[in-house]
C-alpha cells in the first residue's frame, strides 16, 4: 500500500495540517477522526454549523437526517443553506455544501423524518449521535434509541436567546430520561418557529456540539458528559454546571431498565409527550 | 458558600437569608420577565433552617405572578425545570431537602427543544 | 413609499420572522441591524463564522478587509471557503459565499492588506468592527485605529484549543493597549500556522464575535465589554472574567493621551512588536 | 472566598495557604504543561499574609520548569500575560499587592493572537 501506517496522504497531511501540529490532537487524533462517522439528525440552526464543521475537520462519514425543504425564513440562521436551494431538501443542500467544502469525506443523505421504524436501523451506522432537532418526542426518540444502541449522544438547544448543550449516555453517564422521566406539559415546548430565536444561538450551540462531538470521535479532552452548558446570550453569560449521573431508576438506561430494541419500536413517543413529531410550519402574520 | 455568622438565629428572631434566584429557559416570563432576582427569604414556619421546599413555595408565593402551573406541579417543580444550587443540579444535593445558605444561587431553568 | 415605516418589506419580514418574534429583540432590533454596516477584518478561521451569520441576519453593509488566497490547509476551519476557490483571493470568496445566503445585504470587498496608510479610510465606513486578524501588530493597529474613530471593536483569538473574546472601546470601556500596554515577546505570538488550531475553536469564537457585534448593531443585551470570555476547549470549560476598565495612563485612550489620526498613520506597529504585519505561509514538514 | 480559619497564625506557624493555580494561552507549557495546579503555598518571610508578588516568586522557584522569562519580566508576570484572582482582573485588586485568601483561584493566561 501507498498509505503511510496513520493512514494520512500527503493531501490529508496538507489539508490537516494544523490539526497535526496540535500536541493534543496530533496525528492519532485525526486519524480517529478520519475512521470515525457521525449522523446529524436535524440540517437546522444547530445543524447546519454542526455539520460544516464536521465535513470541513475530516469527519469519516457524515450522516445527514432531515426530511424538511429549505424555506426563506430559515435562513437567518441555517447558514448552510443557500438561496439556490429555497424549495429544495435540507438533506440535499446541506449534503452539497458539506461535500463543497471537503470532497475526501463520505457524506450520507438520509432525506426521511426520524420515526420509531427507521431510527435503529440508521443511528446503527454511526459511532456518535447529534441531536440538532427542535421538538420534545424527538429528543426522547433520539435519546432511547442511543440507549438501547450503546452510542453517545451530544444534544443542543436553543430558542430565543438562550442555549443548552450536554451529552447523553457517554461513559456511563445519564441519558436524556435521567434528566427528564416525565415530559413536560405541550404548553412549555416552543419552538423556534412560534418562540423565535436569534440566528447565531444556534450558531454558537451547533459549534460546541461539533466541539464535543469531535472531542469523542478523536478521543481527546473531557466530553461535557454529568455537565451540562447554559448560554444567556443576552446577558452575555456562560455557565457549566454539574448535573445528576445516570439514575438508577430511569426507564431507559437505569439498573432495572427493561428498554429494549422492541419497546422502542413500540414505544408512542407522540403520545408520551402529547406532541406530534413533526410540526407543520406555521404561517405568521404577526406584523 | 459557608458563612457561620448567617446562622446566628436566636429564638426572638426570624431566620433571614440574602439568596439570588435566576430563571432562563422561559421560567422568567412567569416573574415579569426578570431573570436575576436578589432576594431575602424569611423562614415562616419558625424553623432554623431553609430547604428548598421552603424556597419553592416561598418562590410561588412572592415571585411567581401567573400560570404557577408552568413553575410547579403537586409540591415540586413541573417536569421539565432543572433545579440547580450553586451551579449544581438539586438531585445531588438532596432535591426538596437541600439545606440552604447564605447567599446562595439557586437556579430554575427549563429545557429547551428548539433548534 | 410603499416600504412600512419600520423600513421593513414583506420579504425582509418573511426572512427575518424568527427575530421579529422575539420580544427582547424584535422588529426595532431587526430594524437597527439592517441600518448597521461591520467590518470584519480577516476572512480565516474566526471572520468565517462570523460573516456568514452577519450575512444571514440581515447587517445592512458587511465590509470583509482580506489580502490573502484560500489554501487547502485553510479549509479545516476556515467553513466559508469552497474547494472551488482555493488559490483564489478569501474576500472574493467570502464575499460569494455571503451573497449566496443573503442577497438583499450589501457586501463590500476589500481585497487587500490592512495598514495604516488605509485602516482609517476603511474603518471610518463601518459602525463596529470586528478583529479576525491572526497576529499581533495587526491588533494594536486595530484598536488604535478603532479609538481615533470612536468605533466598537469586537475581538477574538483562538490558538491551539483556546479562544478568548472581548469587546474593547465600547461605551468608556477599555481599549486593546488599556489591557496589554507593552506588547509580549515576540517568541510569545503563536500563529495558527506554526501552534496548529482545531478548527472548531475559531469557530465558536467566531460565532460569539458574531453574537456581540449583531448586539451592539441591533442595541440589544449587555455586549462583553470589561469582560472577557476564555474558552478551553479541550477540557470543556468556559469562564467569563472581569477586567480592567479604561486606564486613565493608556497611551491610546487615557487622559492625557495624544494619539491622533496622524499619529496613527506614522506608528510603526512592526517595530513596536518587533513582528511583521503579514506572516508568509510556514511550509510544514512535520510528518 | 473568605475563610476566617485560614488566618489562624500565630508566630510559630508558618502561614500555609492553599490555592487553585491555572495556566492557559501557552503558559502552561512552562510548567508540564499541566493546567491546573493544587497547591499549599507556604509564607518564606514570616509575614502574616501572603500577596501575590509572593505568590509569582514561589510560582517561579516551584512551578516553572522552563524559560522563567516567558513568565516573569523583572518582578511581574510579562507583557502579555493577564492574572485573575477569582476571575478577577489583578488590576482591580492591586496587582502585585492583591492580598491573596485561603481557596483562592489565581489563572495566569497569555493573550492569543492566532485565528
Ligand atoms: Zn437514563
Ligand atoms: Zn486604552
Amino acid at each position: 500500500s501507498s498509505y503511510p501506517a496513520n493512514g494520512l496522504t500527503p493531501d490529508m497531511i496538507h489539508r490537516y495540517s494544523r490539526h497535526l501540529v496540535l500536541p493534543s490532537f496530533g496525528v492519532q487524533g485525526q486519524a480517529n477522526l478520519l475512521k470515525s462517522s457521525i449522523l446529524v439528525v436535524g440540517a437546522g440552526g444547530l445543524g447546519a454549523p454542526a455539520l460544516l464543521y464536521f465535513a470541513a475537520s475530516g469527519v469519516g462519514r457524515l450522516g445527514i437526517v432531515d426530511h424538511d425543504v429549505v424555506e426563506l425564513n430559515n435562513m437567518h440562521r441555517q447558514i448552510i443553506h443557500r438561496e439556490a436551494y429555497v424549495g429544495k431538501p435540507k438533506v440535499k443542500s446541506a449534503a452539497a455544501a458539506c461535500r463543497s467544502i471537503n470532497s475526501t469525506i463520505q457524506v450520507v443523505e438520509h432525506e426521511e423524518a426520524l420515526r420509531t421504524s427507521n431510527a435503529l436501523e440508521i443511528l446503527s451506522k454511526y459511532d456518535i449521535i447529534v441531536d440538532a432537532t427542535d421538538n420534545a418526542p424527538t429528543r426522547y426518540m433520539i435519546s432511547d434509541c442511543c440507549v438501547v444502541l450503546g452510542k453517545p449522544l451530544v444534544s443542543g438547544a436553543a430558542l430565543g436567546l438562550e442555549g443548552q448543550l450536554t451529552v447523553y449516555n457517554y461513559n456511563s453517564g445519564p441519558c436524556y430520561r435521567c434528566l427528564f422521566p416525565t415530559p413536560p406539559p405541550r404548553t412549555a415546548c416552543q419552538s423556534c418557529a412560534d418562540g423565535g430565536v436569534l440566528g447565531v444561538v444556534p450558531g454558537i450551540i451547533g459549534c460546541l456540539q461539533a466541539l464535543e462531538a469531535i472531542k469523542i470521535a478523536a478521543s481527546v479532552g473531557e466530553p461535557l458528559s454529568g455537565r451540562m452548558l447554559l448560554l444567556d446570550a443576552l446577558s452575555g453569560r456562560i455557565r457549566i454546571v454539574k448535573i445528576r449521573g445516570r439514575s438508577t431508576q430511569c426507564e431507559a438506561c437505569g439498573e432495572n431498565a427493561t428498554f429494549t430494541q422492541q419497546h422502542f419500536c413500540e414505544f408512542d413517543y407522540e403520545k408520551f409527550t402529547q406532541t406530534p413529531l413533526c410540526v407543520p410550519p406555521l404561517k405568521l402574520n404577526l406584523l | 458558600m459557608q458563612n457561620p455568622q448567617g446562622f446566628g438565629v436566636s429564638e426572638e428572631t426570624l431566620l433571614k437569608m440574602q439568596l439570588t434566584l435566576e430563571f432562563g429557559g422561559g421560567l422568567e416570563l412567569l416573574c415579569d420577565s426578570k431573570k436575576i432576582h436578589n432576594v431575602n427569604v424569611e423562614q415562616q414556619n419558625g424553623e432554623d433552617k431553609l430547604t428548598m421546599k421552603d424556597l419553592l413555595s416561598w418562590v410561588r408565593t412572592n415571585l411567581i405572578k401567573e400560570r404557577p402551573e408552568m413553575f410547579m406541579k403537586g409540591d415540586t417543580v413541573r417536569p421539565g425545570v432543572l433545579v440547580l444550587v450553586n451551579d449544581c443540579d438539586w438531585e445531588l444535593s438532596g432535591q426538596l431537602n437541600t439545606l440552604l445558605e447564605e447567599k446562595d444561587v439557586v437556579v430554575f431553568i427549563s429545557t429547551l427543544h428548539g433548534g
